[in-house]
């Protein structure tokens, strides 16, 4: 398993907010160590069972913890971010969505300085099943350890595809929904490549969608041999209308790249298949074992 | 969202862009003197091609720029209403150039891209001339360093005094993307006039949606670029694209709701809309969204594909609840309902003798059955 | 170069931080009705102890304040000519507090020191209690964090209403801190005011030297510190302290001219200043700073410590020759010249019939027996 | 030896300029692999005998430099700097002086996360006798290999302690002078730590001067085992009245330390000798061979 593990001690961000205590809650519940939370200029209190800090630093201080996850709306998000990057903490996950691009520009390169790996913006969290949970995946789908990394930039999706895996016998070491923003932490070749030297993870489930050029990485990565464990690929959007352009600059940029016709020719020329339907992923996993 | 041409111009003004001399209208009545003829008549309006769509007249004299002007505020292009008109007077260009600064996505940097051959036929020049146009990136810790400007400034081959010249306006365009949460600056093309001035005649401004709130300054309603459909879809708070087809579909996550599109074409279905009620929608934003679905008469079926994480099965069947007890069961409603708080939802949903399917590929195959069952 | 009291809290009230009523003035006829009094007369001088030197009086008129300023405006202190006089109304005050902004060089970042005990005795405070100063660092590349100021303002002790208005005065520091290249913005004490407001009482602001060309809007000569000595160094371009000694010490480097110190120290002699001729000094900087040690009367012998890297001995060489040729050679110059263009240098101080030597501790050797055998 | 040597391949920035040209030519003669130079807009001239090119970039592209030296005026000297870390230079020793602190305050912090090593700026550079000299160190007293590695926060105190060093049979692995400006590159205890790691160098001589607080903590990364080879000190500035005040701010952050007495009592307190005069320096460094 990668990113998550049984030593992974969570602090919550933004835990006195709804979606924050919720989760918090959810999150003992599968078996997650909580250990705290902070909300500025709440500390003291206690929610879900877990002690309340006013920063970041005053709860590593106080309870160990080495993750955090961030509920904090957006306009605070990057905030609480920077906090939990400079109170050295080694995984921050960030569920927030609506973060400012220039905001998240600025705290994922800060994160790459200082040694803190984040997860997201605008994501699921990270799940090893029957583990650890740090996110917001829902506890009742994940009761499966087995041999499958998946990695997705869509939310949802990840739960679906996670879902049929299961249904159909397979396991996963680590499900990690690496976000849907044009900027985050981790991407889908450096979680790919986390799954390569994990031992637990003998095949990769990589979850696409169109648009960006994660998908034409991962293919190159590929190629390049840096990723030899087998992938199966999904990408949402074959029928979906064109989306926004950014300007002449985006296409220039994107240059056909991004296009579902494009990431599948991609992959596939790297020897992954690309499933058309969710249960064809489970199909073709099962094809790989 | 993306700022109209005369905003976008106004902004980089303010950081020392000249842009040619004109005025911005609401009203015919509001052309008077003042401006040198012909003018050209630009309709403000937030996407490409305005050219080739007859959104850019020229105009001889007072009269004519009315007639155009009116002509253009009365439509609605594309789902958007033209509400401002743009005159500008001509500038004697004496050569064209393309530049634009945007976020690096996959570099998690900034980027300048340039050419020397700028104008509407730009993206031909990068596909056929991939060597006329300058990449360059720079970190935001580094910032916009005078190092990359001048490998620029000689790459487009300017000199001398204009060298310095369009230095500013590179520096402007940086102050830009970064004093209004820009996703994209652009300028195509950039003049260089006669007597040697930069001139921007189109300008597109991208701000960041998710940074508005920093720009107070920022009318999002008369400078943006929403349309009707999209303005609606912001309140009621969910993300809605019509399409052509007859099968109403609604998801959480704009994945899975794709995902779910395209499973619908797999099994010969055709899609008539993308509505994602987004991540932790309350019972209203389902509400809203189901009774859009049921009242649109184009609409033969609806698929409801739900897998919660943030989202809740049980708000999800209250807003199913709400919406049929408002508008009535006109059509079959296929819901498949998984993840958080599942068990809830299905229990508030078991009244309307609905089937709640486990797995979308059978919530989508029933459908396709009833909808060939009663149209074939 | 420390601005005075006056211009730095103009710079903070620029950026919302309030000061006392008051006004400046550069003569005393200036002082007219306007204020209310009993009002502080604040001498303007760019260093610490003033309130005992007797630089700041109390005032219960104009004719008062008046006589005070005139006092002020004639007087040199510590080599520094007062220049302005700041009249403040008083605040009803009800706690003080200190806090500054500054560079962390050991960190490489920026440092935020603060105590909710301000005033006079803040580094009685930070010695006898350093549990009641809070130091909080921050980095370039993240910037200043509202999760830093709040543990500030948590440890400040500051609450409500309060607490915004706090942050407004730390943002502002900052801000003054990055726009102005500040290596040190101080604030002691902010004062909390009976209404509950924060008022700057004493600002001390030092702005990097290296940096005043981004800066035009600081008047160097009007707004800074620099005494009369300073300033004529400066145009002179080397770097001069007088010292109570007999002996004239040049060297080039900071590090060089202090061990030359160290050195005649060493040997039982008294240096009679610091000078430090810099990196690649050309002649005319050699032969003004020479100059300025012959006909310096308090000077017995000069010793000239040049060990060369960009500074180079021909240059060196020549200067001497011309402050010799033109005042004279009124007592012993004993110079030591190595590095760069040493050979070269030898060659031209050859015609002076002055000593070359090798080491310094030979060239200070036979200074001291010089100075013994006359003096002794 | 550290951080130059026969590899060192150098491009000069301001080479047009009178000290980068004649300094090009110092290297020259020193035997140092001058490449070439840059100069924006003066690409294409040749000095001292080798090529100028408008851009780091196109210098490296052309020269497979890997070391920069910057003599470009200081209000200029941050953007040079940041064009060689951009362009993926190793080393950039930056001699230029009076640079903007917050200047360097970046630069010195985005060399970190680039993975450049910066000397400077404000120093005299670096030689590795009769290998390789990047810097002003003058050309005539270098001409002795040997066990001494030798850290100077000063420039021309580092050539005086060369010289008697040399003269007292001591030759030099490399010499460092690291800078005298408030925020520089490698610092002291860094640049130890190298020492610590070079073979070749059997005792280091730390050359400080009052202020700061390098020497106090090279005394502590002593006291911590972090440096166990013999090092030999000196401190310039023992008889110097207290220079300016950096406010209050400035005697709470000091506390005290910077002071000549200080500092030698951190590094006595470490096991250091601090030589009085640069000639006992030498007299140190024989008793301890």
């Amino acid at each position: 398993m990668i990113l998550v593990n049984s030593n992974t001690k969570v602090i919550v961000q933004g835990i006195t907010g709804s979606e924050g205590s919720r989760h918090a809650q959810y999150m003992l519940q599968y078996g997650t160590k909580v250990v705290g939370g902070v909300t500025p200029g709440k500390g003291g209190q206690s929610i879900v069972g877990v002690p309340v800090f006013d920063s970041v630093e005053e709860a590593v201080a106080k309870t160990g913890a080495n993750t955090s996850i961030v509920f904090v709306p957006a306009r605070f998000a990057a905030d609480a971010v920077f906090e939990a990057i400079d109170a050295g903490l080694g995984l921050v996950v960030v569920i927030t969505e609506h973060i400012p691009i220039h905001d998240a520009l600025k705290f994922v390169n800060y994160a790459k300085y200082r040694g803190t790996t984040i997860v997201g913006p605008n994501c699921p969290g990270v799940i090893s099943p029957t583990v650890s949970k740090v996110g917001i995946l829902p506890n009742s789908i994940y009761n499966k350890k087995g041999p499958i990394g998946i990695i997705s930039r869509s939310g949802t999706l990840t739960y679906e595809l996670s879902f049929l895996l299961s249904q159909a016998g397979f396991g996963q070491s680590t499900v990690v929904g690496v976000g849907g923003d044009p900027v985050t932490g981790i991407d889908t070749v450096e979680t790919a490549m986390m799954f390569e030297k994990d031992d637990e993870t003998k095949l990769i489930v990589a979850v696409g969608e169109i648009g960006g050029d994660a998908e034409e990485r991962l293919a190159k990565a590929i190629l390049e041999g840096k990723i030899t464990k087998p992938v199966v690929g999904f990408i949402a959007g074959r029928t979906a209308p064109p989306g926004k352009r950014m300007g002449h600059a985006g296409a220039i940029v994107s240059m056909g790249m991004g296009t579902y016709a494009g990431k599948v020719e991609a992959l596939r020329g790297a020897g992954v298949p690309v499933a058309k339907t969710p249960l064809e992923v489970a199909k073709l996993v099962k094809e790989r074992f | 969202m993306r700022l109209l041409e005369y905003k976008g111009k106004d902004l980089l003004y303010k950081y020392g862009v000249e842009k040619p001399r004109g005025m911005v209208i609401s009203s015919p009545d509001q052309i008077g003197q003042g401006l040198k003829y012909p003018v050209f008549v630009k309709a403000q309006v937030p996407f490409a091609g305005r050219a080739k769509m007859g959104l850019v007249k020229r105009a001889n004299n007072v009269d004519e720029a009315r007639a155009v002007a009116r002509d253009y505020l009365g439509k609605v292009i594309q789902d958007f209403p033209i509400r401002k008109v743009l005159l500008e007077e001509g500038s004697p260009i004496k050569k064209e150039y393309y530049i634009s600064m945007t976020v690096d996505r996959t570099n998690e940097r900034y980027l300048i891209l340039a050419s020397p051959e700028g104008g509407i036929d730009i993206e031909e020049v990068a596909k056929e001339h991939p060597e006329k146009i300058f990449r360059g990136g720079f970190h935001p810790f580094a910032g916009l360093r005078d190092y990359l400007v001048n490998e620029l400034i000689k790459f487009m081959g300017i000199q001398g005094t204009q060298a310095r010249d369009f230095a500013k306006v590179v520096y402007a365009m940086y102050q830009v993307m970064m004093d209004y949460d820009a996703e994209l600056v652009e300028i195509n093309p950039l003049a260089l006039t006669e007597d040697g001035k930069f001139i921007a005649i189109d300008v597109k401004i991208m701000v960041d949606d998710n940074a508005l709130f920093r720009h107070g300054d920022i009318n999002v309603e008369e400078e943006g670029d929403l349309t009707r459909e999209e303005l609606e879809a912001r309140a009621a708070g969910f993300h809605y694209v019509e399409l052509p087809g007859d099968i109403g579909i609604i998801g959480n996550g704009a994945g899975l709701t794709m995902a779910t599109m395209d499973l619908v074409k797999e099994y010969g279905g055709e899609p008539a809309d993308f509505l994602d009620i987004g991540g932790g929608a309350s019972r209203d934003i389902v509400k809203s969204a189901l009774t859009l679905l049921l009242k649109d008469a184009r609409i033969r079926a609806v698929l409801i594909n739900i897998f919660g994480g943030i989202t809740r099965g049980d708000e999800v069947a209250y807003g199913v609840t709400e919406a049929i007890r408002e508008v009535g069961v006109s059509k079959p409603i296929f819901i498949r309902l998984k993840g958080t708080n599942e068990e809830e939802g299905r229990k508030i949903l078991a009244p309307l003798n609905i089937k709640i399917y486990d797995t979308a590929e059978e919530a989508v195959q029933d459908l396709m059955k009833s909808i060939r069952g009663d149209g074939k």
